[in-house]
């Protein structure tokens, strides 16, 4: 057990690499999930380790591949899928909204659904169109599913497992700007802490990922990072912001985020979706709406403008930027 | 998260006799090529005539690979007690739904022949996917019809347990179904499971997308999925020469690479014999499969449909002439395995079904608001307790 | 030219037949639209008046009826397509998010996509499972496509014009149990005043349904006649409520919402759909931000719990009651 | 809105002959059953060898119904030219992504043939409906290439104007474009126009639901629509036989009533002969028809793939000696219709091609970042400009 260098994509890797050695009812399937190991590598190994029956290509069907996935969940499997790129989910949206999200309550309780979703999602990185939809906001619309999007290598690899373990059905975003980021993380230690049940739970729980006085930005996922350089910058300016990393979308932990904001005063949400209706919504919205008295100002909000994602040569101008989180801090009214 | 076991790559699945590849062997056997085999005869397998006589071998059309026996008189005789008694429950129910006393009902009137052959053709350990339109199908393979009412009275979305009765959920989006029976037939494959599933649907459901890609997925995988579709010549108001210009939906199977056969739906030993067959191939390793049973909806689509705005009745009234039950009725009477006595006892015990239905129905369950938010997630979410609390406050405060 | 007692499915009806009238670029499609008329009569008699060509039945397939309906767009038609049920439209949704919202875009406007959704949507019909959903949220959240949903016959009959006539992609929601709903209305004269452009627009005016004084309730659809019931409650304990009716959500009439926000100070929004990341969270989350210091107390939602769409048993449970909007507006703090 | 007409329930659509039926011809004249009729022929047709030989008729297997006559010289040479300036733009494409001058490239090196031919077989008037790795059949068809390579560059989603070549968007969400294409052919039959569509496929695409509601509202309608897939073995680095288990793709169109071919998807000749049979069909209304091509992409999907990880280097090896390219070319010299000159010349042309592609994409266009809000809807909303007086903001700010 040692400290090493370790990317998100890999912590996600060994996430999945450890729940099939822990269960043989994780399966793993896809398109292009075998032999090449996913487009991101994500599954890398995982057939020539567990065989060709735990880790598979299946035909390039996205609501296929939910909708067996409901079966073979049904059928005391925990299907992990994986869609290739966040629009290419979209062919399953019906499976994902009318079952997996619906099959337990439907059977009041009969059927299970452990199965989860692996979307890698959001910009940054020059896809073009279809490649970059941060489309977290209409699953967690969805009442029956959960949703996760880890920030962190560490969290990538707990909340995976936490995803895999969950009796209930997980859409776990994967942010496919991270995926190449690294820390110093020893996976070992976090797999025999994670087994032995030693680590706190991130589902439902956000974290302080920086601690701040003044004002609190909150975030998740590819947007955390962004967050985190601008309180950095902020501080240079003497300028104290807390920001709050949810991690767990769905189910959301009020009370993190209403400690923070009624602390600070100030908040603003920063998301790289388009608003509109959005996560970003639900979360200025539930802010104002528990912590209306602490408010010095109204709840902001950074997110991506209300259009498609653009394509490569524009994406700057769309995602959340240290810079549009500065200008949303000043107009926190300061004066107030 | 249940025991780990060691993980060796090795599959439960890779350690069964390789299965029997079927176009191979009917190209052995009978010279034809894997693309013959897969298609359906060139026309629907009948065994009994509508007026109940057997349709003499000669013209079963008997091509090569397309021979089916007669079940025997035992069997088809449990088959026509379920029969009597599914068109019982059918009216029933529809009775029910006209006073008020359930939410809607979608009939099998005239296509309970479908229903029991998919029910009895099973195994206890084999998985039955069904429709909306298919609780009749339920019901024959041993639910309690009271458990499946339940969704239709409207107390809530499903009533049965689907792993106890190895059947599904009754399901309404269509075809997205077929996508779970063929992941519960992975499933149970990875697991070197012997079981067989069946799954369900209409024809104009054949045009969704989920159709092609369970069929599909199927045979990628070689699962042992037979897929029933029961033409009834309609969905809802649109004819089937709306749906398709195939010769046949059969005809779909082999751009799957998958065998297929076409059955008249209303000639219950006919459907026993295809999909008894289908059953036993599928569970030798032979599957998937594809059969479509020509069959005809004699009500409207539900009871909140008019079926008077899209078909003559004289169409309606043809197809009282071919009638399953009447069918196997006589064939069994000119069996001699179908007495008097015998009619009465199967009239009344379709008699008393109906009538535990009725009574049951008579009386609403109590239902507990706070269900609503029990069954959404394992454990409620912080969210959904606060909504539980405030909804136990507006009750309570009705109440004062 | 009279008045007469008109229902909300007639005045669709009706609307549906004078723009096909108008152009023979309208088509009529989808399942059951024909012959039968739809199984909510909507279409009835457009076959029969302007032939199966223009008015017809397709398979039964809904991503096949958007993209075909998106190929027809492409090609000079306006097509009008309808979705037989709230969550049978779930199927289609990757026509509808990533080609009917993004073909304009996509082409730099060189292509426009002037077709309507139809979607019957939203409960209190004693409706079985899929076919109550509140499904407006995922269309909002969606950028390139405009989402109205009407409250009273005349704005069924005026907005389902408007949506055909719109250049962009208009997802149309007819609150189901509205259809029955009756008024004293003119068809013939709003058809002359529609077509002679003397109507003012819907699209992106919300309206003020009901003045009022003390608080405002912001809603649209299948809600707007459960505020104005509540409105006329609390009127008669002696508190003078306003309820805004969108009817247009994309476009979304900050004007008018922050108008009358700022003049009661007080604000709770009304949605059937589950509350969370919702039109109404994106409602709520706009109004404290541009309303913030006229507002005396948070702005607050009444909303369907974030469940899945309960069966006829317990919906009167689920769908925001009279009472629960006014438990809302006694809980705005008026001490303050 | 268009000037009103009055409505009379009469469509132009039906003012027309009505359209042939081809399996009822082809039963007339060679007494085959129309399930016949719709199946491909027993093998792919070919009229080139590997090695430019010209396939002798009596190995061409000439079924009834599927004899394809050798294309004239001329054609043949056109055809030749754009195959080779196909490669060469393929070729420059993947040079200019490896310098970083264009984000992502899907070369359709192998695929030529294909390519060339789908784009050769239609009028002006017709449409075609390309994927993303169908830049060089846009380009045969007309399209500038600059104006292709906008989108692989990143400046914008899309560069050409679609109805103004007849050229739909090159789609990525895979075979949502078949339902648009065969959107495209409705309303032109509506509108009485005498239009063919020809829409693209890959083999994996085929297992999309899309791609069988596509297939089906084509045959219900019964429009002119010919797809065409392009089976290159594989779907990424998945392979045909974790695809489909179906004897062809071509069997799937027997499941929607519909006609179909294989062809060598390398031999442009037969290519030429298989899809202009075709698009005729679809124009007299015996359509609509698949076609699928039996091919190979040399390189890996895109820049971005790794297709070592996936496929033996002797598979890739064994195809480069079945090359369209020069096979075409070794026939053409063999008619004497390609000396040294006319190869210089083609070459020359090519070379042209790729040099005002290099200096095109040497620079980056200037981009206007307003150009973001646009095109969203065809007024921007509120919304959208304030959101856009937020971004000009911020610009002019950070430029301060
Ligand atoms: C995805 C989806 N779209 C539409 C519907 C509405 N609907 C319910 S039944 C039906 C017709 C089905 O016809 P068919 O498959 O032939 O079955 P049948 O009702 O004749 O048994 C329709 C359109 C649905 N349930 N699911
Ligand atoms: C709906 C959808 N799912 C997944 C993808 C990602 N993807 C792009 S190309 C491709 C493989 C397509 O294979 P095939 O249809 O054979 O075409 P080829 O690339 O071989 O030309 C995949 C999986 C996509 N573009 N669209
Ligand atoms: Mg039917
Ligand atoms: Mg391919």
């Amino acid at each position: 057990m040692s400290v090493s260098k370790v990317s998100f994509a890999k912590a996600l890797n060994t996430a999945l690499a450890d729940a099939m050695e822990a269960s043989r009812e994780v399966v793993v399937f896809g398109e292009d999930v075998g032999t090449l190991g996913g487009v991101f590598r994500i599954t890398d190994g995982l057939t020539a380790r567990f065989g060709r029956e735990r880790c598979f290509d299946t035909p390039l069907a996205e609501s296929g591949i939910i909708g067996t996935a409901v079966g073979m969940a049904m059928n005391g499997m925990r299907p992990v899928a994986e869609m290739q790129f966040d629009a290419f989910a979209y062919p399953a949206f019906e499976q994902v909204a009318s079952h997996v999200a619906k099959m337990h309550n439907r059977t009041r309780g009969k059927l299970s659904m452990p199965l989860v979703i692996r979307i890698p999602y959001g910009g940054g990185v020059g896809g073009v169109e279809h490649h970059c939809d941060s489309s977290e906001s209409y699953y967690a619309h969805t009442p029956g599913l959960k949703v996760f999007t880890p920030a962190s290598v560490t969290d990538a690899y707990v909340m995976l497992r936490e995803a895999i373990d969950s009796p209930d059905p997980v859409v776990f975003f994967e942010p496919k700007r991270l995926y190449w980021s690294t820390a110093q993380v020893d996976l070992d230690e976090l797999r025999s802490q994670y087994e032995n049940g030693t680590l706190p739970r991130r589902e439902g729980r956000a974290v302080v990922a920086r601690e701040g006085s003044d004002a609190t930005l909150i975030s998740y996922g590819p947007s955390v990072p962004v967050c985190l350089a601008a309180a950095e910058e902020a501080a240079r300016d003497g300028m104290s912001v807390e920001v709050v990393d949810l991690g767990s979308v769905v189910p959301y932990d009020d009370e993190t985020v209403a400690a923070s904001v009624r602390k600070t005063g100030r908040a603003v949400v920063v998301a790289e979706a388009q608003g509109f209706a959005s996560v970003a919504s639900e979360i200025a919205a539930r802010t104002q709406e528990r912590c209306f008295h602490s408010l010095a100002a109204p709840v902001l909000r950074v997110t991506g403008f209300d259009i498609p994602y653009p394509s490569p040569s524009f994406e700057h101008h769309h995602i959340p930027s240290s810079e549009r989180i500065l200008d949303a801090l000043d107009d926190l009214q300061w004066e107030d | 998260m249940s025991e780990p076991t060691p993980a060796d790559g090795e599959s439960a699945a890779q350690e069964h006799t390789p299965p029997v590849n079927p176009a191979v062997e009917a190209s052995k056997n009978f010279g034809i090529t894997p693309e013959q085999y897969m298609l359906p005869a060139s026309s629907e397998i009948r065994l009994l005539n509508p007026d109940g006589s057997a349709v003499p071998e000669s013209e079963q059309g008997q091509e090569p690979g397309h021979e089916y026996p007669m079940p025997d008189t035992d069997r088809l005789l449990t088959a026509y007690e379920k029969l009597v008694v599914g068109r019982r429950i059918n009216d029933q129910n529809m009775a029910l739904v006209r006073q008020g006393r359930m939410a809607v009902y979608p009939s099998s009137h005239g296509q309970e022949a479908c229903q029991v052959a998919a029910a009895l053709c099973l195994e206890d350990d084999d998985w039955l996917f069904p429709t909306y339109r298919d609780s009749v199908a339920v019901m024959s393979r041993g639910v309690d019809p009271l458990e499946v009412m339940s969704t239709y009275r409207g107390d809530w979305h499903g009533g049965y347990d689907p792993r106890q009765y190895k059947v599904s959920i009754q399901a309404t989006p269509l075809t997205t179904q077929l996508l779970h029976a063929v992941g519960v037939a992975h499933a149970a494959k990875l697991r070197g499971e012997n079981t067989v599933t069946l799954a369900m649907c209409g024809d104009g459901a054949t045009s969704e997308g989920d159709f092609h890609e369970a069929l599909n997925f199927a045979a990628v995988f070689q699962l042992p999925v037979l897929f029933l579709v029961q033409n009834n010549g309609y969905a809802i108001s649109v004819p089937l020469s709306s749906q398709t210009r195939a010769p046949s939906l059969a005809h779909k199977g082999v751009g799957y690479g998958m065998a297929s056969e076409r059955v008249d739906g209303n000639d219950l030993a006919a459907l026993l014999s295809v999909l008894g067959r289908g059953v036993e191939l599928c569970r030798q390793g032979g599957g998937p499969l594809l059969v479509e049973a020509m069959t005809y909806r004699m009500q409207a689509h539900t009871n909140a449909d008019d079926d008077t705005r899209y078909r003559e009745r004289d169409e309606v009234s043809e197809w009282v002439a071919k009638d399953p039950i009447t069918r196997m009725q006589r064939y069994l009477s000119d069996q001699g395995a179908l007495d008097d006595a015998a009619s009465e006892r199967i009239s009344e015990h379709a008699e008393a079904m109906a009538k535990r239905l009725r009574e049951a129905m008579a009386s609403k369950p109590e239902l507990d608001p706070q269900d609503l938010f029990r069954f959404v997630y394992h454990e409620p979410t912080t969210q959904l307790r606060e909504q539980a609390a405030q909804l136990a406050d507006d009750l309570s405060r009705e109440e004062a």
